[in-house]
C-alpha cells in the first residue's frame, strides 16, 4: 500500500516541482533550482526505498481511475528496468539543475524554465512508469509538447523556433502513430494494461494487423529516438539552452524511444520484420550518424550527431534482441546518458566561457581551463570507447553481439563490419573534439577571454566523469546487479545472471575495438586538417542538409500541396457553390426517385381551364423574361417579376387559398418597392460587357441553362406526380374539423396561424423583427459608391419645382388613399379569424399606406407630419405577442394557449373575443414596424446622400472662396 | 416529466425572446441596461438548460432517460407543435449557454458598441438555436432555423465593413438557397406522409406504403441537404470559412454552435426516422454522412494547413469538427455502436468549446501586429529558408509579460484540445471514436480505417498549422504586448477551464453521452412519449 | 368637433365603406365609426385642411355628366379599336389646355374624370403656367377639346369647390 | 354546379351580358395596348378596362351575389370607386416620365421639346430599360 | 339558361386571360420602360377582374378580398415603378 | 390544372435557378424571388388542387374534410412567404451595401478574373 502511494508521489514530485518553480519570483534562480532539486532528491530517496521490493523481483502497481470506460487509467507500474531508468532520469535531472543554476543568465526569467524542465521530467517519468499503454502515449505526447517549450526557450532566435517546431512536429506525428499502434494493440489484446499486453506477444505477432502495429509503433519510437531518416530534428534542437540539451539528449527525450523498443521487444520483437526494421534502421543511423558527426564544426552539432549515432547503436541492439543484446542496450542507455550529459555540460561551459562553439575558432583551451579540459577529455574517451571507461564496455558488448549473434540474413552478416566502421568514426570525432578544442595554438579571435567556470558549475561534470571511470573500471560491481534486474524484468525472471566485466579475453570484439581505435586515430590524422576547412558536413552528403530537406518537404506537404488541393477542392466564388448545391439537389432527387416516380393508378385531375393556362402563359413569359433581362434591363426585370408574382397570387386564389393570394399580393407590392429602392444604388449598365460575348461565357450560360432546365423539369415532374396522387389522411383534416369548435374561428388557415401553430407565427415575426433591425443596423454604416451619389440623370433635369409640379395632382389622390388603406387594414385585421385576412396582411397594408405617403412626398415632408418609430412598433408587437402567449401561464396552460369566446354586448350583439386576436395585434404591430423600417431605412439613404452632396458642394464653394 | 404545463421547457426560447424584444424598446444609448438584461437572460437560460439536463437524466426507472414534452397552445402532439427535451437536446442547450455567456462577456468589452442592436440580435440567435434544439416539428424547425439564420446574418454583419458584407452576401445567398431546399423537402415529406411531427413521422415511416417511399426519401434527402449545408459538409461548405472569419470575435465564437445545429438535426432525425427499426428506410443516408463527413474533415484540415490567417484556420477547424461528428454519426447509423456515438458527442462538446475559445483569442492575439504574425509564419517558412542567418544565439530568455503568458497558455490549450493531443478533452473524444471504429466499425472496415487515418491526420494538421501561427505570434514578435482587457481574456480562460473540467470529469460526461446514445437510438421512447403527451386541458378534466 | 372629425366627409365615406365591406349591423357601425374616425385623424396629420364643397348640386351634375361621358367615350374608343382607328384615319395629338383651376383637389378630380373617360390622357400639368397638357386619342378639332374641358368639367368643378 | 345556378333566367342573362361586355372591353383595351404604335396612344388603351370593363364586370358580380346572398351585396362599389380613383396616378406619372424622356432625347413631336429649361449637356441616353 | 351564364363566364375568363397575354406582351417587349409599367398596370386590372369572374364561376365569394386589395393597393406598385422612371428614385 | 400548375412551377424554378447561378447580385435576388414563388407553389401543390373550396368553415355542424382544401400547406406557405420576403429584403440591403463597399455588383465583390 505504501509502495503504491510512493509510486504516485514519485510521479507527482516533478510536477509539484514545476508548480513550485512557476510561483517563484522571476529572478529567484536559487530558489527555483533548490526547490526543484530537493524534490528530485526526494524522488531519489523514494527510489532507494523502492529498491528493496524491486530487487526482490516484485512489480509495483498503482492505479488512479480517469476514464475507465475508455480503458484510460492512470496506472503506474515499476519493475527493475523502469527503476533503473527513473533513477537515471532523477539523478541526471538533479545534476542538470545544479548546472543550470549557474549556466543561466541572471536576467533569464526563472520560473518558466524550471517549471517546463520539471514538468518535462514528470512527463518522462510518467511515460516510463505507465502501466497503461494509452497513458503511456499521453505522457509520451506530453514530453513532446514540453520539449517543444524547452527547445524554444530562447524563442527570440529563429533557430530556436525552428528547432522547437520541428521537434514537435516530428515527435508529435510519431506520437500519433504510436497512439494508433497502442489502440490496435489494445484491441488485439483486449486490454490496455501493460502487463497483459506484455504477456500477449504470441497473440499480437499472430494477428493479421501485426505489421501495421509494428510499423506505427516503430514510427513512434524512431521519431523520438531520432533514427534516420527522422534524425534531423535533434541537431535542430541544439538551439535549446545547454542544460536542456544535456538533459533531453542524454537521459530523457531521445531515450524514450529506445526505452519503448526494449520494453515492447517481448511483444512485437523476435520476428524477421522486427529485426530488419529495427536493426537495419539502427545500423544505418549508427554509421551515418558517426560519419556526419566527424564533419560538424559546431561543438553541439558534433555531440548531437554522436547522440544520434549512439541511439542507432542501442536501437540496433534492441533489434537483435538476444539476451545479451538487451542487456547491452540497457547498459549503453545508462553509459551514454552519463558521458553525453557530461560532454554537453562541458560544451556548454566552453560556449559560455568563450562565446563560441565553432571548433574552427576554438583552440588550445587546455591552457585556460585545464580542469574542464581534463573532464572533457575523459568523457570523450568514454564516448570513443576507450578501455577503462564505461563506454568501452557497452560498446564491447555491442561488438560481441554484432559478431557472435547470427540469424543468417545479409544484414546479420554485415553487422560486424558496419559496427567497426562506426567505431572508427566514433574514435575520429571524439579525437577531433579533444584535439581541436583543447590543443593546438591559443585561439586569438574569441569573443570572450576564457577561464574556468564557477566551480559549482563544474561539479556535475566532475561527478559524471567520475561515474564514467568507476563504471568503466568496476562494471560488475556497480551496475551489474541493476542491469541484470532490468533485463529480467524485460525478458523474464528466469534469465541467467550475466556477469559484466572489462576483460573477456582476447576475442573478436576486442580486435574490433582495437581496429576502431587505430583506424580512428589514423582517420583523424589524415583528415583532420581538411575537415576544418571543408564545409559543415561530410563530403557529398553536406549538400543534402536533412533539416533543410525536411523543411522543404514539410513546407510542401503542410502548405503548398494543401493549398493547391484546397483550392482545387474548394472555391471562394459564389456561383460554383450555388451550382454545386443545385447539382447535388438534382442528384439527390434522381437517386431517390429514379425509376420509382410514377402516377397513382387513377390519378386525380381537375379540369383544364383555358384562362388558367393563358394566365400561366403570362406567368411563364414574365418569369423567363425576368430571367432574361435581369442583367442589362433590371427595371424591366422588376416589372416582369411583378407580373410573375401576380399570376402566382391568382393561382393561390383560384385554388382555394384566398389568404395566400391576399398576403402574396401585399408582399408583392412591398417587394417591388424594395427592389426599386435597391436599383437606385446599382451601377448603371447600358452596354454589354465585352467578356459576356466570348465563348467561355456562352458555354457557362449554356451549362447553367441546362442545369436550370433539368432542375425545373424535375421539380415540375415531382409536383405533378404529387398532385395526381390522392391526398392521404393527414393532420389537415383535424384542423378542418376542429378550427371552429376548438379554435373559435372559421378561417382554418388563420386559426392554424394564430392558434394551432401559432408558435410558427411567433417565430416568423421574430424573423421579421431581426431582419428589420439588421437592415437598420447595416444601413447606419452604409457608404454608397461614389457614382451613386451623383444625381441621377432623370432627376438632374428636374428642378425641385418640377418635383412639386409632378406630384401636385397625384399626391392628392395618394393622400386620399391613406385613410382608405387604414380602413382596409382594419377590415383585413378584424375578419382574419373568420374570413381571409389577418394581422400580417393588415400590417403590410398599413405599411403600404405609409409607403404611399413617402412616394407622394419627400422624406422630410412625411416625417415632419407622421412620426413613425418603427423599432418601437416592433418591440411592442413582439412583446404583445409574447405576453399573449405567456398569459396562458396564469391559467395553468402552456405558452400560446388561446382562448376564444363570443361576448354578448348589449345592442351590438355577439362579438368574437379571442385571445388570438391580441396575438394577431402583436403580429400586426410588428409587421408594420418591420416593413416600414426596412423601406424607410433604405429610402433614407437617398436623403443622406442628398445631404452629403449638399455638404460637398458647400465645401467646394468654401474652397473657391478661400 | 410531469402532467400539465411545465414551462421550464420553453424557457430557453422565451427568455431570450423577451430579452431581445424588450431591448428593442430601449433606446440604443442605454447600453448598460441592455447589457444587464442580456446577461441576466443568458445566465437564466443557462441555468434552465442545466436544470433540464439534470431532469432529463431521469432515473433507473425511466431507463436513465426522461423525456419532457411541451404542447404549445395545449394542442395534442401531431396537430399542434410540441417541444421535446431529452438528453441530447438538453446537452445542446447547455452547450449553447456555455458558449453564449463567454461570448457575451467578451462582447461587453467593446464589440457591442460596434453596431446597432447587438444584444437583441444576440438574444434572438440564442432563441433560434434553442428552438431548433427543442422543437419536435419539422416546419417549426424551419422557422427556428430562419430565426437563428436571420439573427446570424445580423450578427455577422455587425460592425459592417467590406469583408463582412462580402462574406455575408455569400452566406445569405447560400443559406437562402438552403432554406428553399428545406421547404421543398418539408413539403415533400408532408405530401408523402401527411405529418410534420417528427415523432409521428418515426411511427409512420416504417409502415409507409412502398409507392410513397421514394417521394418520402426524396424529401428527406433534399431536406438533409439543407441541414448539411448548415452543418458545413463538403462540398457545400466553402462559404463557411469566409463568413466565420468575417464575423466579429464574439459572433464567431457563438457561430461555433451554428454548424452543430445542423449536425444535431441530422443526428436527431436520422436516428428517429432512419434508425434500425425503420424497415426499408433503415440507415438511409448513412453512406452520404460517412463519405461527406470524411471529405469535410479532409477539406477542413487541408484548409487549416493552407490558411494564412488564424481566423481562417479556426473556421476550417469548425469544418473538421463538424465533419468528424457527421462521419461518426454515419458510422453509427450504418450499424456502429453506442461507443462511437457517445465519443462523437463528447468530441462535439469539446471541440465546440475549444473553437469558441479560439475565436475569442484570435482578435486579441493579432491586435498589435494586425494579424501579420499569421502571415509571416508562412512567408518565413516559404521564402526565408536559404537566407536564414546562422545567427548568434541569444543566451537570455525574454521575460514574457503576463498578458502574453495568459494568451499563450490559452492558445496552447486550444491547440492541444483541437489537435486531440493529450491530455485535454479533445484527446479523450478522439480516443473514444478511434476505439469505437476499431471495435465497432468492423461492418465497414475500409471506411473505418480511412476515418482512423483522417482523424490522426486532421489532428496532426491542426497541430502543424496552429503551432506555426502560435510560434510567430508569441515567440517571434517583438515590441509591446497587445493591450487586452480582463473582460476579453476572462471568457477565454473560462472556456478553457470548462475544457479542463470536461477532461477531469471525462468519465462522468462520457457516461452521460453513452446513455444519451442509447436513448437516441431508441426512437420509440421519443415517439410514444410525444404522441401520448397529455394536454393540460385533459389533465384538468380528469381531475 | 373638427378636432375629432377633421375630415367629416371622408369619415362618413369611410364608415360607409366599412359597412359596405362588412354587414349593416350596429356592432359594425360602432366599430366602423371608430376606425373611420381614427383614419380621418391619421389623414389630418398629413392633410390638415379638408376640402370644402360649396355646391353639392354642381358636384352631382358633374357626376351625372361624367357617367354619360364615360359610357360614350368607352363606346367611341372601343369602336376605334375594332375598326383599327377608322381604318387608319384616326390621328392623335397633344393639346395644351389653359386651366383656371389652381386648387389641387379639383385638379385631382379632373384627372380622375379625364382618365376615366377613355380617349383622353392627362400628361402634364404646369402649375406656374396653369396649363394642362392633354393627349387626345382621336383628334378632330383642338379647340373643341379646350371648350369641352373648360365648360363641361372645369366650370362645374370650380362651382363645386370653394 | 355552383351557387349562381339559382339565378332566375332574366338575371342570368343580364349578368351574362355585363360579363361579356366588361371582359370584351377589357380585351379590346389590351388589344389596343398591344397594337397601337405610339406610347401616347397606348396610354389610352387600358382605360377601357379600368372604366367600363371594370364597371360592367363589377355590376355583374354585384347583381349575381346580391341575389344569391339574399341581401344587397355591394362590396363591388368599393372596388369600382377605388379603381377609378387610383388609376390616374400611375398614368400621370407615366405620361410625365415619357414626356420628360422624349424632351430629353429630343424625340418626336412632343410639346415643349425645345424648352430650354434644362442644360443641354444633361440631355442624354435612351430609356433605362 | 345556365349555359348562357356558363358561356359568358367562360368567355369572360378567356377574354381576360387574352387581355393579360396582350398586356404581358407589352411588359416583355416594351419597347419603352413606360410601356412595361403600363402593361403591368393593365395586367393588374385584368387579374383583378379575373378574380371576380373566377369567383363567380367557382361559386365562392372568397376571392373578393384579393380583388379589393388590388383595387386599393395594386396601384402602389406601378406608381413606384412609374415614379422611378420619372425621378430615378422611388423615395427622395 | 395540375399539368399547367406543375409546368408553371417548373418554369419559375428553372428561371429562378438560372438567375441564381448568374454573377450579378441583382440577378441573384430576382432569382431568389422567382424560386420562392416556385417553392411556395410547390408547397401549396402538396395539398393538391381544390377548386372553389377555401378552408373556411361553417359555424358548427358536420364537416367533411374532403370537401375543403388542405389548410396546412396554405398555412406553411403563408409563413414561407413572410420569411422569404424578410430575407429577400435583407439580401437586397446587403447587396446595396456590398455594391457601396466594393464598387461592383458582382456577387464575389470583385469582377471575375479573366
Ligand atoms: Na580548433
Ligand atoms: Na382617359
Amino acid at each position: 500500500m505504501i509502495e503504491e502511494n510512493l509510486l504516485l508521489i514519485l510521479v507527482g514530485l516533478p510536477f509539484a516541482a514545476a508548480i513550485a518553480a512557476s510561483t517563484v519570483r522571476a529572478s529567484a534562480h536559487g530558489a527555483a533550482a533548490w526547490v526543484s532539486g530537493l524534490l528530485l532528491a526526494a524522488g531519489l530517496a523514494i527510489l532507494a526505498l523502492l529498491h528493496a521490493p524491486i530487487s526482490d523481483g516484485q512489480v509495483l502497481r498503482s492505479t488512479l481511475h480517469w476514464v475507465p470506460s475508455l480503458g484510460l487509467n492512470l496506472t503506474f507500474r515499476m519493475d527493475g528496468f523502469v527503476w533503473m531508468f527513473v533513477t537515471l532520469v532523477f539523478a541526471i535531472g538533479i545534476l542538470v539543475l545544479v548546472y543550470a543554476r549557474y549556466y543561466l543568465s541572471k536576467a533569464d526569467p526563472v520560473p518558466r524554465f524550471y517549471a517546463f524542465l520539471m514538468a518535462f521530467t514528470g512527463a518522462m517519468v510518467g511515460m516510463l512508469m505507465s502501466g497503461n499503454i494509452l497513458m503511456l502515449v499521453v505522457f509520451w505526447e506530453l514530453t513532446s509538447i514540453l520539449s517543444f517549450l524547452l527547445i524554444g526557450y530562447w524563442h527570440q532566435g529563429q533557430a530556436a523556433r525552428d528547432g522547437a517546431r520541428m521537434a514537435l512536429i516530428v515527435t508529435g506525428l510519431g506520437g500519433l502513430c504510436l497512439l494508433v499502434a497502442m489502440l490496435i494493440l489494445g484491441q488485439i489484446v483486449g486490454s490496455y494494461d501493460l502487463d497483459r499486453v506484455l504477456a500477449a506477444g504470441d497473440i499480437v505477432r499472430g494477428d493479421p494487423l501485426y505489421p501495421l502495429v509494428l510499423g506505427l509503433f516503430l514510427l513512434g519510437c524512431f521519431t523520438k529516438s531520432a533514427q534516420m531518416p527522422f534524425h534531423f530534428w535533434l541537431p535542430g534542437a541544439m538551439a535549446a539552452p545547454t542544460p536542456v540539451s544535456a538533459f533531453l539528449h542524454s537521459a530523457t527525450m531521445v531515450k524514450a524511444g529506445v526505452f519503448l523498443l526494449v520494453r515492447f521487444f517481448p511483444v512485437l520483437g523476435e520476428t524477421e520484420l522486427w529485426f530488419f526494421a529495427v536493426t537495419g534502421t539502427g545500423m544505418l543511423t549508427l554509421v551515418l550518424g558517426s560519419v556526419i558527426a566527424l564533419f560538424r564544426h559546431d561543438l553541439k552539432g558534433l555531440l548531437a550527431y554522436s547522440t544520434i549515432s549512439h541511439l542507432g547503436l542501442i536501437t540496433a541492439l534492441a533489434g537483435i534482441g538476444s539476451n545479451g543484446a538487451i542487456l547491452a542496450a540497457m547498459f549503453h542507455i545508462v553509459n551514454h546518458a552519463v558521458f553525453k550529459a557530461s560532454l554537453f555540460m562541458a560544451a556548454g561551459i566552453i560556449d559560455h566561457e568563450t562565446g563560441t562553439r565553432d571548433m574552427r575558432r576554438l583552440s588550445g583551451l587546455i591552457r585556460f581551463m585545464p580542469v574542464t579540459g581534463a573532464l572533457a577529455i575523459v568523457a570523450s574517451a568514454a564516448m570513443a570507447g576507450v578501455p577503462l571507461l564505461n563506454g568501452f564496455i557497452s560498446k564491447e558488448m555491442f561488438f560481441a553481439e554484432a559478431a557472435d549473434w547470427h540469424n543468417g540474413t545479409w544484414l546479420d552478416n554485415s553487422l560486424p563490419y558496419l559496427a567497426t566502421i562506426a567505431g572508427i568514426f566514433a574514435v575520429a570525432y571524439s579525437l577531433r573534439f579533444i584535439a581541436t578544442v583543447f590543443f593546438g595554438p591559443e585561439a586569438t579571435d574569441l569573443p570572450k577571454v576564457p577561464h574556468e567556470p564557477p566551480s559549482l558549475m563544474r561539479r556535475p561534470v566532475e561527478l559524471l566523469v567520475l561515474v564514467c571511470l568507476v563504471v568503466g573500471i568496476l562494471p560488475g560491481l556497480t551496475l551489474g546487479p541493476t542491469l541484470n534486474l532490468a533485463a529480467q524484468s524485460v525478458l523474464g525472471a528466469d534469465l541467467p545472471y550475466k556477469d559484466i566485466a572489462i576483460w573477456h579475453g582476447f576475442n573478436l570484439p576486442l580486435v574490433m575495438s582495437l581496429v576502431a581505435l587505430g583506424a580512428g586515430v589514423a582517420l583523424y590524422a589524415a583528415l583532420g586538417g581538411r575537415i576544418a576547412t571543408g564545409p559543415e558536413g561530410p563530403p557529398l552528403l553536406h549538400r543534402i542538409r536533412a533539416q533543410r530537406v525536411f523543411e522543404r518537404i514539410l513546407l510542401s506537404l503542410t502548405w503548398k500541396l494543401p493549398r493547391i488541393v484546397h483550392r482545387t477542392l474548394g472555391t471562394e466564388r459564389l456561383q460554383p457553390q450555388l451550382r454545386l448545391i443545385v447539382l447535388l439537389t438534382i442528384a439527390a432527387g434522381f437517386v431517390t426517385l429514379w425509376g420509382s416516380l410514377r402516377q397513382a393508378p387513377s390519378p386525380l385531375a381537375t379540369g383544364f381551364n383555358p384562362a388558367f393556362a393563358l394566365m400561366w402563359a403570362v406567368g411563364a413569359v414574365c418569369a423567363v423574361g425576368a430571367a432574361w433581362l435581369a442583367k442589362y434591363h433590371r427595371f424591366a426585370s422588376v416589372v416582369l417579376l411583378g407580373g410573375a408574382g401576380l399570376v402566382t397570387c391568382l393561382t393561390f386564389a383560384w385554388a382555394s387559398a384566398p389568404d395566400l393570394a391576399v398576403t402574396q399580393l401585399l408582399v408583392e407590392i412591398v417587394t417591388t418597392v424594395l427592389l426599386l429602392l435597391g436599383l437606385r444604388w446599382l451601377p448603371k449598365r447600358r452596354e454589354e460587357i465585352e467578356e459576356d460575348k466570348l465563348l467561355p461565357a456562352r458555354i457557362r450560360r449554356a451549362r447553367d441553362f441546362v442545369i436550370a432546365v433539368v432542375a425545373g423539369a424535375g421539380l415540375a415532374g415531382v409536383a405533378y406526380v404529387m398532385m395526381t396522387w390522392p391526398l392521404i389522411p393527414n393532420v389537415g383534416d383535424w384542423f378542418l374539423r376542429n378550427a371552429y369548435s376548438e379554435g373559435g374561428g372559421t378561417n382554418v388557415v388563420n386559426v392554424i396561424l394564430v392558434d394551432f401553430r401559432a408558435f410558427d407565427t411567433f417565430g416568423e415575426i421574430t424573423v421579421l423583427a431581426i431582419v428589420g433591425v439588421t437592415v437598420f443596423a447595416l444601413l447606419r454604416r452604409f457608404r454608397p459608391a461614389p457614382e451613386s451619389i451623383m444625381l441621377d440623370e432623370e432627376q438632374a433635369g428636374l428642378e425641385d419645382r418640377t418635383l412639386a409640379d409632378a406630384l401636385l395632382v397625384p399626391s392628392v389622390i395618394m393622400r386620399w388613399m391613406f385613410p382608405v388603406m387604414i380602413v382596409l387594414a382594419a377590415y383585413l385585421f378584424f375578419r382574419g379569424h373568420d374570413l381571409p385576412g389577418g394581422g400580417f396582411a393588415a400590417g403590410v397594408t398599413v405599411s403600404v399606406a405609409f409607403l404611399l405617403q413617402y412616394l407622394a412626398h419627400d422624406v422630410r415632408w412625411v416625417e415632419a407630419r407622421l412620426t413613425v418609430l418603427p423599432i418601437r412598433w416592433m418591440g411592442i408587437g413582439l412583446l404583445i405577442a409574447g405576453a399573449t402567449g405567456v398569459g396562458a401561464f396564469l391559467f395553468g396552460y402552456p405558452f400560446l394557449t388561446m382562448h376564444a369566446q363570443y361576448v354578448d354586448i348589449p345592442l351590438i350583439g355577439q362579438v368574437p373575443a379571442a385571445t388570438a386576436l391580441i396575438f394577431d395585434a402583436g403580429v400586426f404591430s410588428l409587421v408594420v414596424g418591420a416593413t416600414v423600417l426596412m423601406l424607410i431605412a433604405i429610402a433614407h439613404q437617398s436623403l443622406r446622400t442628398t445631404r452629403m452632396r449638399e455638404r460637398d458642394s458647400a465645401d467646394t464653394s468654401e474652397k473657391e472662396a478661400a | 416529466m410531469s402532467l400539465g404545463p411545465e414551462h421550464l421547457i420553453i424557457a430557453p426560447i422565451l427568455i431570450p425572446f423577451f430579452a431581445g424584444a424588450l431591448m428593442l424598446v430601449y433606446d440604443e444609448r442605454q447600453r448598460r441596461a441592455k447589457l444587464t438584461i442580456s446577461l441576466v437572460a443568458v445566465v437564466a437560460s443557462l441555468l434552465t438548460a442545466v436544470e433540464l439536463l439534470i431532469r432529463s437524466k431521469g432515473s433507473e426507472l425511466t431507463g436513465n432517460n426522461d423525456i419532457g414534452f411541451y404542447l404549445l397552445g395545449d394542442w395534442a402532439a401531431p396537430y399542434g407543435i410540441v417541444l421535446v427535451v431529452d438528453r441530447l437536446s438538453a446537452m445542446m442547450l447547455v452547450l449553447t449557454g456555455l458558449l453564449a455567456l463567454p461570448a457575451l462577456l467578451y462582447a461587453a468589452a467593446g464589440w457591442h458598441r460596434q453596431g446597432q442592436h447587438f444584444h437583441s440580435l444576440f438574444q434572438f440567435l440564442l432563441m433560434g438555436v434553442n428552438g431548433a434544439f427543442l422543437t419536435g416539428d419539422l416546419f417549426n424547425l424551419f422557422v427556428f432555423f430562419e430565426v437563428l439564420l436571420a439573427a446570424s446574418y445580423g450578427l455577422l454583419l455587425h460592425g459592417g465593413g467590406q469583408l463582412r458584407v462580402r462574406g455575408g452576401l455569400h452566406y445569405i445567398a447560400i443559406n437562402l438557397t438552403g432554406s428553399l431546399l428545406f421547404l421543398i423537402g418539408v413539403s415533400l415529406v408532408y405530401g408523402a406522409t401527411g405529418t410534420l411531427n417528427m415523432a409521428q413521422l418515426s411511427m409512420i415511416v416504417p409502415v409507409l406504403p412502398e409507392a410513397r417511399l421514394p417521394m418520402f426519401h426524396a424529401g428527406a434527402a433534399i431536406m438533409g441537404l439543407a441541414f448539411l449545408i448548415k452543418a458545413g459538409i463538403w462540398p457545400m461548405s466553402f462559404w463557411l470559412p469566409t463568413a466565420y472569419m468575417a464575423g466579429a470575435a464574439p459572433v464567431a465564437a457563438m457561430f461555433a454552435i451554428m454548424t452543430k445545429v445542423g449536425v444535431y438535426v441530422i443526428l436527431r432525425l436520422s436516428f428517429l426516422v432512419f434508425g434500425a427499426g425503420a424497415g426499408a428506410s433503415a440507415g438511409f443516408g448513412a453512406e452520404v454522412l460517412i463519405a461527406g463527413g470524411m471529405a469535410t474533415v479532409a477539406f477542413g484540415f487541408l484548409g487549416v494547413l493552407a490558411s494564412q490567417g488564424l481566423g481562417r484556420m479556426a473556421a476550417h477547424l469548425v469544418l473538421v469538427s463538424s465533419g468528424t461528428v457527421l462521419a461518426a454519426g454515419g458510422f453509427v447509423l450504418a450499424g456502429g455502436g453506442a461507443q462511437i456515438f457517445a465519443a462523437a458527442l463528447f468530441y462535439l462538446l469539446s471541440s465546440t468549446l475549444a473553437i469558441s475559445a479560439l475565436f475569442l483569442l484570435i482578435e486579441p492575439m493579432s491586435r498589435e501586429d494586425g494579424g501579420i504574425a499569421a502571415l509571416l509564419a508562412l512567408t518565413a517558412d516559404a521564402y526565408g529558408l536559404d537566407e536564414r542567418e546562422e545567427d548568434r544565439q541569444p543566451e537570455v530568455g525574454l521575460a514574457i509579460p503576463g498578458t502574453l503568458t495568459v494568451l499563450g497558455l490559452s492558445f496552447g490549450a486550444c491547440v492541444i484540445a483541437l489537435a486531440g493531443l493529450p491530455p485535454l478533452s479533445g484527446f479523450i473524444g478522439k480516443i473514444g471514436i478511434l476505439q469505437g471504429l476499431l471495435t465497432e466499425g468492423a461492418a465497414t472496415p475500409a471506411l473505418s480505417w480511412a476515418f482512423v487515418a483522417l482523424l490522426i491526420l486532421s489532428g496532426f494538421a491542426t497541430l502543424v498549422g496552429l503551432v506555426r501561427v502560435g510560434i510567430q505570434t508569441f515567440w517571434a514578435t517583438e515590441g509591446e504586448p497587445p493591450r487586452v482587457l480582463a473582460l476579453e481574456i476572462a471568457p477565454v480562460v473560462a472556456l478553457i477551464a470548462l475544457l479542463i473540467v470536461l477532461t477531469i470529469k471525462a468519465d462522468v460526461t462520457l457516461g452521460y453521452m453513452r446513455d444519451t446514445a442509447e436513448a437516441v437510438s431508441q426512437p420509440s421512447i421519443y415517439a410514444e412519449g410525444v404522441l401520448g403527451a397529455p394536454r393540460a386541458a385533459e389533465g384538468e378534466a380528469s381531475e | 368637433m373638427t378636432r375629432i372629425l377633421p375630415h367629416p366627409l371622408l369619415t362618413v365615406a369611410l364608415i360607409l365603406m366599412w359597412l359596405l365591406l362588412t354587414r349593416f349591423s350596429l356592432g359594425h357601425l360602432v366599430l366602423g365609426s371608430v376606425i373611420a374616425v381614427l383614419a380621418g385623424l391619421a389623414l389630418a396629420r398629413i392633410e390638415p385642411e379638408a376640402p370644402r364643397i360649396r355646391s353639392w348640386s354642381a358636384l352631382l351634375r358633374l357626376v351625372a355628366i361624367v357617367s354619360v361621358d364615360i359610357v360614350r367615350s368607352n363606346w367611341a374608343v372601343a369602336r376605334l379599336m375594332l375598326t383599327n382607328g377608322r381604318h387608319g384615319a384616326r390621328t392623335s395629338a397633344f393639346v395644351v389646355i389653359p386651366l383656371r383651376l389652381r386648387d389641387p383637389v379639383p385638379l385631382a378630380l379632373l384627372a380622375v374624370i379625364l382618365t376615366a373617360t377613355p380617349g383622353t390622357a392627362w400628361l402634364e400639368h404646369d402649375r406656374e403656367a396653369g396649363t394642362l397638357l392633354l393627349h387626345v386619342f382621336d383628334m378632330v378639332d383642338e379647340e373643341e377639346w379646350r371648350v369641352l374641358i373648360r365648360d363641361r368639367y372645369e366650370a362645374l368643378l370650380m362651382e363645386a369647390f370653394a | 354546379m355552383t351557387a349562381l345556378d339559382s339565378l332566375p333566367p332574366w338575371l342570368m342573362a343580364l349578368v351574362a351580358f355585363f360579363l361579356v361586355l366588361g371582359s370584351t372591353l377589357t380585351l379590346l383595351g389590351a388589344f389596343g395596348l398591344f397594337h397601337l404604335k405610339s406610347f401616347y396612344d397606348r396610354i389610352h388603351a387600358p382605360t377601357l378596362g379600368t372604366s367600363w370593363g371594370t364597371a360592367a364586370i363589377l355590376l355583374a358580380s354585384l347583381l349575381a351575389w346580391s341575389w344569391v346572398q339574399d341581401r344587397v351585396f355591394v362590396h363591388e362599389l368599393v372596388i369600382g370607386i377605388c379603381v377609378m380613383v387610383t388609376t390616374p396616378v400611375t398614368l400621370m406619372f407615366l405620361g410625365r416620365a415619357a414626356l420628360h424622356r422624349d424632351r430629353a432625347g429630343g424625340k418626336g413631336p412632343v410639346p415643349g421639346c425645345g424648352r430650354s429649361d434644362r442644360p443641354p449637356q444633361m440631355a442624354s441616353a435612351p430609356a433605362n430599360d | 339558361m345556365t349555359t348562357v351564364l356558363w358561356l359568358a363566364l367562360t368567355w369572360a375568363q378567356i377574354a381576360l386571360g387574352l387581355a393579360a397575354c396582350l398586356a404581358a406582351y407589352r411588359i416583355a417587349v416594351g419597347p419603352r420602360a413606360q410601356d412595361r409599367v403600363l402593361g403591368l398596370d393593365a395586367l393588374y386590372i385584368a387579374t383583378m377582374l379575373l378574380f371576380i369572374v373566377t369567383g363567380m364561376r367557382l361559386g365562392t365569394p372568397f376571392l373578393f378580398e384579393a380583388a379589393l386589395v388590388i383595387a386599393i393597393g395594386g396601384f402602389v406598385g406601378t406608381v413606384s415603378l412609374a415614379k422611378f422612371l420619372l425621378r430615378g428614385e422611388v423615395i427622395e | 390544372m395540375e399539368m399547367v400548375l406543375s409546368a408553371a412551377i417548373g418554369v419559375l424554378a428553372a428561371s429562378g435557378i438560372w438567375l441564381l447561378l448568374r454573377p450579378r447580385t441583382f440577378q441573384v435576388i430576382v432569382g431568389l424571388c422567382l424560386l420562392s414563388y416556385a417553392v411556395n407553389l410547390f408547397i401549396f401543390a402538396m395539398g393538391r388542387i381544390t377548386l372553389g373550396a377555401p378552408p373556411i368553415m361553417p359555424r358548427g355542424g358536420f364537416i367533411d374534410p374532403t370537401a375543403y382544401a388542405d389548410p396546412l400547406p396554405q398555412a406553411l406557405v403563408l409563413t414561407a412567404i413572410v420569411i422569404s420576403f424578410a430575407t429577400t429584403a435583407l439580401f437586397l440591403v446587403v447587396m446595396i451595401a456590398s455594391r457601396g463597399l466594393t464598387g461592383t455588383d458582382h456577387v464575389d465583390g470583385q469582377e471575375r478574373e479573366p
